[in-house]
C-alpha cells in the first residue's frame, strides 16, 4: 500500500514536468499547427534562466583576506554579493529564494524568447511541410544547446530550493498510516502544486477571457476567425509566448530537482512529443492526463517487483521502454489517443 | 595478417606485399627501426582525445588543460610541475627523445565511434605516435583496442571499469587510473568503521558495463566485511529522474544506499535521495547512509550540498599534501587559476609516464615503450610508490577514500579526504575472477 | 537525353569517388578513415533519401539498422570468417528483415506519427542493445573482435593478434599505394576501395530506381497519396518496400563500416544518430541523387577536421597577424570550431532548411543558373 | 443486368437515416445522374460505393462482383475510376507523369517492384499516355509541372489519368463544384466528347441541373436517403414528386 501511495506521488510529480511540456507542445500544435522540435530547448532555457538569474544574485566583490589562504597559499579572495551588500537581510533573502525571483523573472523572459523564435523563424514555415518545421526546429534546438553548453559548460549546475522548502514531508502520517513509510521530498510537492496551478492558469485563460476564446476559436476553425476581422496571427505569437513561458517555468521549478545541463532539453523531448501522441495531438487536456498516466505507469514499470515480474514473462527492462512501447501501442491501436479528435494527421 | 597502415608520416615502404591483391601473412611486429608513425622530424605528436561535446564535456575541458600543462612542461616550458618530483630523471624539458612536443586534439563525444573515427584521424592523418585521454570507460575500451591494431600506444583517461586491463585489455594500452575492484577495496574497511559490520545494503546501479562491475566490486569487498545487499535495481542510462527508483529504498530494510552511478546519473540520484529525506532517518536503530562508489570532484559540484559527509573513493585530490601533489595543484593552479580534478592529474601523469618510458626506451617504438612500462615502478607522481603491472598494465597505487565536506572552505572544496588507502590493500592477482576472460595479446608495433 | 545525363553523372561520379584520395588531400580530409567514412555515410544517406526524398516519409529510426548492421558483421567476423563478403551479406540480410518489421508496424501510420513511432522503435533498440542485450552487444563498450573467437573458416593466424578483415585477402587497412604529389603525401587504401565500389554501386541503384516506375510510384506518394490509391495503387506495399530497402542500405554501411572497424557500439543505434542522417540527406538536397552524398561529405567533414581544429591551431592561421589581432581572431572563431562544431553545423543546416530547402545541389543549381542566367542577358545586350 | 447494381442499401448514423433502402441499376454505357438536395445522401451514397463507407445492409455489386469493404486502389482495379470535386493530381510531377502513372497502374496492378525497369523505355505507356493527353488537348503542356497548370487543365488532367486506365465506369463526384460557367460548359463539352469516343459508364453526383440535363442518359433523384424518382432526363423534368422536393421554384 505504501509502495503504491509513493509510486503514485513520484508519478504525480513526473507526470507534471511532463503534462507542462506536452501542454506547452499541444498549444503551439494546436494554435499554429507546428511541430515544435526546440520545445525540448525552451524547457532547458527556462532552467538556466534560473541558472543566470543565480549567477547574476552572486556576483560579489571581492576582498582580500590575508589570514585565510586559498588552495595556492596565497591570501584568499572573499566573495561578498552585491546584493548582499546593498540590500542586506533582503539580499540573503533574494540569494535563498533565487528560484522564485527566477519565476519572476522567467516569465518575461520566456514570452519574449517565444514571441522572437515564432516572429523570426517558426512564422516563415507555416505552408511549409511538417517535415521541415521538424527539420528546423530541430536544427534550433542544436544550435540553442550550443550555446548553453559556450557559455556555462556542460557539467550540471546545482541550484537549491529555499531552506523553508528543502527537506521531505511524512506524507504517510497526513493521510493516516504509519510513521517513515511514505516519506516525500518537499520541494516535489511543491513542484506539483505549481504545476496544477499553472495548468489551471491557462485553461482559465483559454476559457475566460476573450483572448483566450477568439484563440480557442482560431484553434479550431482559423479561416473563419480570419474573415471575422480579427488578427488572429497577433494572438497566435502570443500564445506561442504563452507556450514558451509554460515550458520555461517548468524547466526553472525544476532545477533544485534535477540540476540543469544543457542536454536536459533533448532528453524531455522525445518524452514529451510521447505523451503529446497519448493524449491525442492537439487536444490540451488530453496532453495533461496523458502527462500524469505516463509518469504514473513510469514510476510503477520502476517498481522491482513489477520489472522482476514483466521480465519473467519476457519483457526485460521494462522500465526503460515503457514508455517507447506506450507510444507504439497507442499509436498502432487508437492514433487519435486519448482525447484528440479523428482526422488530425491520422492515417 | 599484415599491419601496413601507412601515414603520413610512416616509414614503412610496402614494396612487395601487395601482389594481386594477395597479401601474404607477414608479421611486422618488433622490426627494428618500423614502427607506426615513427617520428622523423624535429617535433614528435601525441594525440589528445577527449570529450568535448555531451555530459563529460567539462571533464574532457580539465583533461586538455592538463594535457598542454604537460606539453609545456616536456618542452622545457613553465615550472616543471611533477617532473621535478618524479623519482625518473630522464625527462630533461627538453621535448621527448630531444624531439619538440606538439600535439592534436579531437573529441570523443563520449561515443565509441566518435572516438574512433577522432583517434583514426590522429594516427592516420596527423601522424600522432601515442593517443591519450577519454572519460569513459566504453570509449576507453574503444579506443585501446583501435590502437592495438594500429600500432599506437594508448595511455587511458579516466575509464574506472575493471574491463579496461580485465578482459578487454590490451598490450598497446595502460591505465594509470584505478578502478572499481580498488574503489570497492578502499571503501568496505572505511565504511565498516564508520558504519559497523551489520549493515544492509540496497544498490542502485547504471544498466550498463561500468555500473555492473562497480556493484559487483563493491558488492564483494562489503559483503566481505559483514555486510548484507537486499537488492539491486538497475536503473536506466537514460534516466534523468530517480525518485521512483529512490522511493522503495526506505521500506526495503536496507539502512544503507549504494549508488553505482557516474555522472549526471549520480548527481541526480544523490539529489534526489538526499532530497527524500534518506539521510535523516533511522532504519534497523541506525542511522541512514549514502555512498557513492566512485567520486569525481567536478560531478560532485554538479550535486551541490547533497554530497555533503556521503563517502566515496577517487584516484587523486588536489589537497593530498605530498610534493608531487603539490608542485602539480601549483603549477595548474597559477596557469588556469583553480586546482586540477583528479581526470587532469591522470592524464598528466600518463603523458609524462610515456614520456619518461620513451627516454627510458631510447625509442618510441610501441614493443619498446610497452617493455619500459611494465613493471616499471615510481614515486613522486602525487599517489605515493606506484607500480604499472606487467600482466595487465594497471597502476596500482594508494586509492583515496573521500567524503563530502561539511564546511567547503570555497567552491573547489567539497572533499576532505578520509583515508589514504595502502596500495598492498587494494592489489589483486592478475588472474582474479573480476578481470579474467581477456588477453594483452602482442605488443604491436604497426 | 536523361539516359545520356544519368550515364554522364555517373561516370563523373565515378572518376570523382576513385580519384577522392587525390580531390581531398588539399582539405586535410584524405586519410582513409575519414574517406572510408564519407564513402560509408553517403551509402547510408542514399538509401534514406530513397524513402525520405522520394516518399517523404521522414524517419528517424535508421539509426537502429546501421546499428544492426554493425552487429551482424561483426558477429560473422567473431564466428565464422574475417572475409568482409559473408559478413556484408549477413548485415544487409538482417537489417532488411528487422526494417520489415520495424516497417510494417511503422508504415501504418503517416506523417509526424510515422516519425515518432520510427524514433520510438529505434530509442528501444537502442536502450536494449546498450543494457539488457548486452550479451548479444556487449553493452557499453561495443562489440569487438576477441582472440579467442573460433572464425571457423579461417586458418589460425600468428598467436597474441587479432587477423584483420579483408576480402580474399585484401586487407581493409592496408595502404597499397603511397606516393608524394604536389607535395601531399596521398594514402591508397584497400578499405576505401571497397567502400567506394560500394558507394558507386548503391549510386548505380539510386539512380536507377530513380528513373523507374517503382520510383515514379513512390515519388507519386509523396505528393498525392490519396490520388495514387484511387488510381488503383497499393501505396503501403511501396511505402514497406521503400522502406525496407532504404534499411537495407543501413545494414550495407553498419556491415561496412565494422569491416573498416570491427567495432559496434550501441550508440550507432541513438535516435540522434538517425537524426544525423536526416541532416546529411536535407544538407544535401532531399530527393536529388547527389544530395545525400554531398550532406554526408559534408557533416562528416565537419565532425572530423572541424572538431579538431584547437586554439593552438587557430594561433597557427592568424600568426601572420600583430599579437592583439591575431588574439582577437582567435577569440571570435574559437567558440565555432574545435569543441564548438556542433553549434556551427546546428546554424549551417538551419540556414540551408531556411533558405535553400533544395539543400546545396539547389544551391549549386541557383548559382549555376545565375551566371548562365547573367550570360544570357549580357548576350542580349550585345546583340542590341 | 446493369454493371453497377445497388441493392436495398441502408446507412444509419446514430439516430440519422442516411440511406434508405437504396436500389439502383446503372446500365452499361449510360450517363447515370444522382441527383438531390444538400443533405440528401448524395456524399454517403458515393462513399459506399468506393469502400469508404460500409453500408449496414444491402449490396454494391460491380459486373456481379461486391465491391463493399474493398480498398480504394482494389475497387481502382475492378475497373472504376473516380474523379474528385477538386482535381485530384500529382502536383509535384509533370503532366505526362501523372498521366503514365495510372497507365503502369492499370498495366502493373496494385503492386510491382519494377525498379530497375526504366520509366524511359517504356515506350508503349508512354504512346499511350500521350495519346490520352492529345486527346485532351494536353499533349503540348505535357513537360509542365501539374501544380503550374490552371484548374481547368487540371480537371482536364484529372479525367486524362482516369480514361488511361480504359475504366469500366467513371464515378464523377461533382465536377464542376465551384467552377465558373465558362469552366462548367468546357467541363460540359469534355464530358460529352469523352463519351462519344469511348462510351464510358459514368455515374454523376451532381446539384447543377444545367449539367444534370446537358449529359445524362438516366437520372435517379434522392431525397432524404431514398430515391424517389428515376427515369429519363424528360421524365424525371415533369415528375411531379421531383418538382416537390428538390427543383421547387427552379425553372429548368
Amino acid at each position: 500500500m505504501d509502495a503504491i501511495l509513493l509510486q503514485v506521488l513520484n508519478g504525480i510529480d513526473k507526470g507534471s514536468a511532463y503534462a507542462l511540456i506536452a501542454l506547452g507542445l499541444t498549444l503551439i500544435f494546436g494554435t499554429l499547427g507546428v511541430v515544435n522540435f526546440a520545445h525540448g530547448a525552451l524547457f532547458m532555457l527556462g532552467a538556466f534562466v534560473a541558472v543566470t538569474v543565480g549567477k547574476i544574485l552572486d556576483i560579489s566583490k571581492i576582498t582580500i583576506d590575508p589570514e585565510r589562504l586559498d588552495f595556492l597559499g596565497n591570501p584568499a579572495k572573499i566573495r561578498t554579493p552585491y546584493v548582499t551588500e546593498w540590500f542586506g537581510d533582503f539580499g540573503y533573502w533574494l540569494i535563498e529564494w533565487s528560484v522564485l525571483v527566477s519565476v519572476v523573472v522567467a516569465i518575461p523572459v520566456m514570452v519574449l524568447i517565444g514571441i522572437i523564435m515564432e516572429r523570426g523563424l517558426i512564422k516563415h514555415f507555416y505552408n511549409r511541410p511538417h517535415a521541415d518545421q521538424i527539420l528546423v526546429t530541430f536544427g534550433l534546438a542544436i544550435v540553442l544547446q550550443n550555446i548553453i553548453k559556450a557559455v556555462y559548460g556542460a557539467n550540471p549546475i546545482p541550484q537549491s530550493a529555499p531552506d523553508l522548502l528543502q527537506g521531505s514531508v511524512d506524507f504517510g502520517v497526513l493521510v493516516g498510516m504509519t510513521k517513515d513509510t511514505v516519506i516525500y521530498p518537499l520541494w516535489r510537492l511543491v513542484y506539483f502544486i505549481f504545476s496544477m496551478v499553472l495548468i489551471g492558469g491557462v485553461f482559465a485563460f483559454l476559457r475566460f477571457t476573450t483572448f483566450g476564446m477568439v484563440v480557442r476559436a482560431g484553434m479550431a476553425d482559423r479561416e473563419t476567425v480570419g474573415l471575422l476581422g480579427i488578427n488572429i496571427d497577433r494572438r497566435f505569437t502570443i500564445m506561442f509566448g504563452v507556450a514558451a513561458a509554460v515550458a520555461g517555468l517548468a524547466g526553472v521549478m525544476y532545477t533544485p530537482i534535477s540540476p540543469p545541463n544543457y542536454p536536459m532539453g533533448m532528453d524531455f523531448l522525445v518524452l514529451s512529443f510521447v505523451v503529446v501522441v497519448v493524449g491525442g495531438m492537439g487536444s490540451l487536456p488530453g496532453a495533461v492526463l496523458a502527462g500524469f498516466l505516463l509518469g504514473i505507469i513510469e514510476s510503477f514499470a520502476s517498481m522491482p517487483l513489477i520489472k522482476d515480474a514483466i521480465a519473467a514473462i519476457g519483457l526485460p527492462a521494462i522500465d526503460q521502454i515503457i514508455i517507447y512501447l506506450i507510444a507504439v501501442i497507442v499509436l498502432l491501436v487508437r492514433p487519435r489517443g486519448l482525447m484528440g479528435k479523428t482526422g488530425i494527421m491520422e492515417e | 595478417m599484415s599491419r601496413l597502415i601507412m601515414n603520413r608520416r610512416g616509414l614503412l615502404k610496402t614494396g612487395a606485399a601487395v601482389g594481386a591483391g594477395m597479401a601474404m601473412p607477414t608479421v611486422l611486429t618488433a622490426g627494428g627501426h618500423g614502427y607506426a608513425n615513427a617520428p622523423t622530424g624535429s617535433t614528435v605528436t601525441l594525440g589528445f582525445n577527449v570529450p568535448q561535446s555531451g555530459p563529460y564535456a567539462d571533464e574532457g575541458a580539465d583533461e586538455l588543460r592538463a594535457y598542454y600543462l604537460a606539453v609545456k612542461h616536456l618542452n622545457g616550458e613553465g615550472d616543471g610541475g611533477m617532473m621535478n618530483t618524479f623519482s625518473s630523471k630522464e625527462l630533461q624539458g627538453t621535448g621527448i627523445l630531444g624531439r619538440k612536443v606538439e600535439y592534436v586534439t579531437g573529441d570523443t563525444q563520449t561515443k565509441s565511434d566518435a572516438a574512433r573515427a577522432s583517434a583514426q584521424s590522429m594516427i592516420q592523418k596527423d601522424g600522432a605516435v601515442m593517443i591519450t585521454g577519454g572519460s569513459s570507460s566504453g570509449v576507453a575500451v574503444a579506443v585501446q583496442a583501435l590502437c592495438q591494431e594500429a600500432g599506437i600506444i594508448f595511455m587511458a583517461g579516466l575509464t574506472h571499469s575493471n574491463d579496461t586491463t580485465g578482459k578487454d585489455k590490451k598490450a598497446n594500452g595502460f591505465r594509470h587510473f584505478f578502478n572499481s575492484y580498488m574503489s570497492g577495496a578502499a571503501l568496505a574497511p572505511v565504511l565498516e568503521n564508520a558504519y559497523g559490520n551489520d549493515r544492509v545494503a540496497y544498490h542502485l546501479t547504471a544498466d550498463y558495463n561500468w555500473g555492473w562491475t562497480t556493484q559487483e566490486s563493491v558488492q564483494a569487498a562489503t559483503e566481505a566485511k559483514g555486510w548484507t545487499t537486499v537488492a539491486n535495481v538497475l536503473t536506466p542510462l537514460t534516466a534523468t529522474d530517480f525518485s521512483s527508483y529512490i522511493a522503495p529504498v526506505l521500506n526495503s530494510g536496507a539502512d544503507v544506499l549504494v549508488l553505482n552511478h557516474y555522472g549526471g546519473n549520480m548527481i541526480n540520484s544523490l539529489t534526489s535521495a538526499v532530497q527524500f529525506g534518506l539521510r535523516d532517518k533511522l532504519v534497523n536503530d541506525k542511522n541512514f547512509e549514502i555512498v557513492v562508489p566512485l567520486y569525481s570532484r567536478l560531478m560532485a559540484r554538479g550535486a551541490g550540498e547533497n554530497v555533503k559527509g556521503i563517502y566515496g573513493s577517487t584516484n587523486w585530490h588536489w589537497s593530498l599534501q605530498d610534493e608531487g601533489s603539490k608542485a602539480f595543484v601549483q603549477s595548474f593552479g597559477e596557469e588556469y587559476g583553480f586546482p586540477p580534478s583528479q581526470a587532469a592529474h591522470t592524464v598528466y601523469c600518463q603523458t609524462l609516464l610515456y614520456a619518461d618510458a620513451c627516454e627510458r626506451a631510447g625509442t618510441h617504438q610501441p614493443c619498446a615503450v610497452v617493455e619500459a612500462l611494465e613493471g616499471f615502478d615510481f614515486d613522486g607522481l602525487g599517489n605515493g610508490p606506484t607500480h604499472y603491472r606487467a600482466e595487465d598494465h594497471q597502476c596500482f597505487k594508494d586509492v583515496l577514500v573521500v567524503r563530502g565536506k561539511e564546511n567547503p572552505t570555497s567552491e573547489f572544496d567539497l572533499l576532505e579526504i578520509v583515508e589514504v588507502t595502502p596500495r598492498a590493500q587494494v592489489e589483486y592477482p592478475a588472474d582474479h575472477p573480476m578481470f579474467a576472460g581477456g588477453a594483452l595479446g602482442n605488443c604491436n608495433n604497426g | 537525353m536523361t539516359l545520356m545525363r544519368d550515364r554522364t553523372l555517373l561516370i563523373i561520379f565515378t572518376l570523382f569517388v576513385l580519384a577522392a584520395p587525390l580531390i581531398f588531400a588539399p582539405t586535410g580530409a584524405a586519410y582513409p578513415d575519414l574517406l572510408q567514412r564519407f564513402a560509408i555515410y553517403g551509402i547510408f544517406a542514399i538509401g534514406f533519401n530513397i524513402l525520405f526524398g522520394l516518399t517523404g516519409y521522414l524517419s528517424f529510426g535508421h539509426a537502429a539498422f546501421l546499428g544492426v548492421g554493425s552487429y551482424a558483421a561483426v558477429w560473422m567476423f567473431k564466428l565464422l570468417s574475417m572475409n568482409i563478403l559473408p559478413a556484408l551479406l549477413l548485415s544487409v540480410l538482417i537489417a532488411g528483415l528487422f526494417s520489415l518489421v520495424v516497417g510494417y508496424i511503422s508504415l501504418r501510420r503517416s506523417g509526424i506519427y510515422f516519425s515518432i513511432l520510427t524514433l520510438a522503435l529505434a530509442q528501444m533498440s537502442y536502450v536494449l542493445a546498450y543494457s539488457v542485450l548486452t550479451p548479444l552487444t556487449n553493452g557499453e563498450t561495443g562489440l569487438q573482435l576477441r582472440l579467442d573467437d573460433p572464425r571457423i573458416l579461417d586458418a589460425a593466424g600468428p598467436e597474441g593478434f587479432l587477423p584483420s578483415t579483408n576480402l580474399f585477402g585484401l586487407e581493409m587497412r592496408e595502404v597499397f599505394w603511397s606516393p608524394t604529389v604536389f607535395g601531399y603525401d596521398l594514402q591508397f587504401n584497400w578499405g576505401y576501395y571497397v567502400s567506394a565500389v560500394m558507394l558507386i554501386l548503391s549510386f548505380w541503384i539510386s539512380i536507377r530506381i530513380f528513373r523507374s516506375p517503382f520510383g515514379l510510384m513512390l515519388r507519386a506518394i509523396k505528393t498525392n497519396q490519396t490520388r495514387l490509391k484511387y488510381t488503383g495503387v497499393s501505396t503501403r506495399p511501396y511505402t514497406l518496400a521503400a522502406f525496407v530497402i532504404s534499411g537495407m542500405f543501413a545494414g550495407l554501411a553498419g556491415g561496412l563500416l565494422a569491416s573498416m572497424d570491427p567495432l559496434a557500439g550501441a550508440e550507432r543505434m541513438q535516435w540522434t544518430v538517425g537524426g544525423e542522417v536526416v541532416l546529411m540527406v536535407v544538407l544535401g538536397g532531399m530527393g536529388t541523387l547527389i544530395g545525400p552524398v554531398l550532406g554526408a561529405v559534408f557533416i562528416k567533414y565537419f565532425e572530423n577536421i572541424f572538431s579538431k581544429i584547437n586554439d593552438s591551431v587557430l594561433q597557427g592561421w592568424f600568426a601572420f597577424m600583430p599579437g592583439w589581432l591575431d588574439n582577437f581572431f582567435v577569440t571570435i572563431v574559437s567558440p565555432f570550431v574545435g569543441k564548438g562544431w556542433g553549434l556551427t553545423l546546428g546554424a549551417l543546416f538551419m540556414i540551408v532548411v531556411i533558405f535553400l530547402p533544395g539543400g546545396l545541389v539547389d544551391g549549386a543549381k541557383r548559382i549555376g543558373r545565375k551566371i548562365t542566367g547573367a550570360d544570357r542577358r549580357a548576350a542580349k545586350v550585345e546583340s542590341k | 443486368m446493369g454493371i453497377l447494381e445497388v441493392q436495398n442499401v441502408n446507412k444509419r448514423f446514430g439516430g440519422l437515416q442516411a440511406l434508405n433502402n437504396v436500389n439502383l441499376d446503372v446500365e452499361k454505357g449510360s450517363v447515370h445522374a444522382i441527383i438531390g438536395p444538400n443533405g440528401a445522401g448524395k456524399s454517403t451514397f458515393l462513399n459506399c460505393l468506393i469502400g469508404k463507407l460500409k453500408p449496414d445492409t444491402g449490396s454494391v455489386n460491380f459486373e456481379g462482383n461486391s465491391v463493399l469493404g474493398k480498398a480504394p486502389h482494389e475497387i481502382n482495379q475492378l475497373g472504376i475510376s473516380r474523379v474528385f470535386q477538386t482535381p485530384e493530381i500529382f502536383a509535384e510531377l509533370n503532366v505526362l507523369e501523372n498521366v503514365m502513372i495510372p497507365c503502369f497502374a492499370h498495366r502493373d496492378g496494385a503492386f510491382k517492384v519494377n525498379a530497375f525497369a526504366r520509366v524511359l523505355k517504356e515506350k508503349g505507356i508512354r504512346e499511350q499516355a500521350e495519346d490520352v493527353l492529345e486527346d485532351m488537348g494536353m499533349k503540348d503542356k505535357r513537360n509542365l509541372q501539374a501544380s503550374s497548370l490552371s484548374r481547368g487543365d487540371k480537371r482536364r488532367l484529372e479525367m486524362a489519368m482516369c480514361l488511361v486506365q480504359k475504366p469500366k465506369l467513371m464515378l464523377l463526384d461533382e465536377p464542376t463544384a465551384g467552377m465558373s460557367r465558362a469552366d462548367t460548359n468546357n467541363t460540359i463539352e469534355l464530358l460529352k466528347h469523352i463519351g462519344e469516343t469511348r462510351g464510358i459508364t459514368k455515374v454523376i453526383i451532381e446539384h447543377d441541373m444545367h449539367v444534370v440535363f446537358s449529359l445524362a442518359t438516366t437520372i435517379s433523384v434522392l431525397a432524404q436517403g431514398a430515391i424517389i424518382a428515376e427515369g429519363l432526363p424528360e421524365d424525371i423534368k415533369g415528375h411531379p414528386k421531383v418538382r416537390e422536393a428538390y427543383l421547387g421554384e427552379v425553372e429548368v
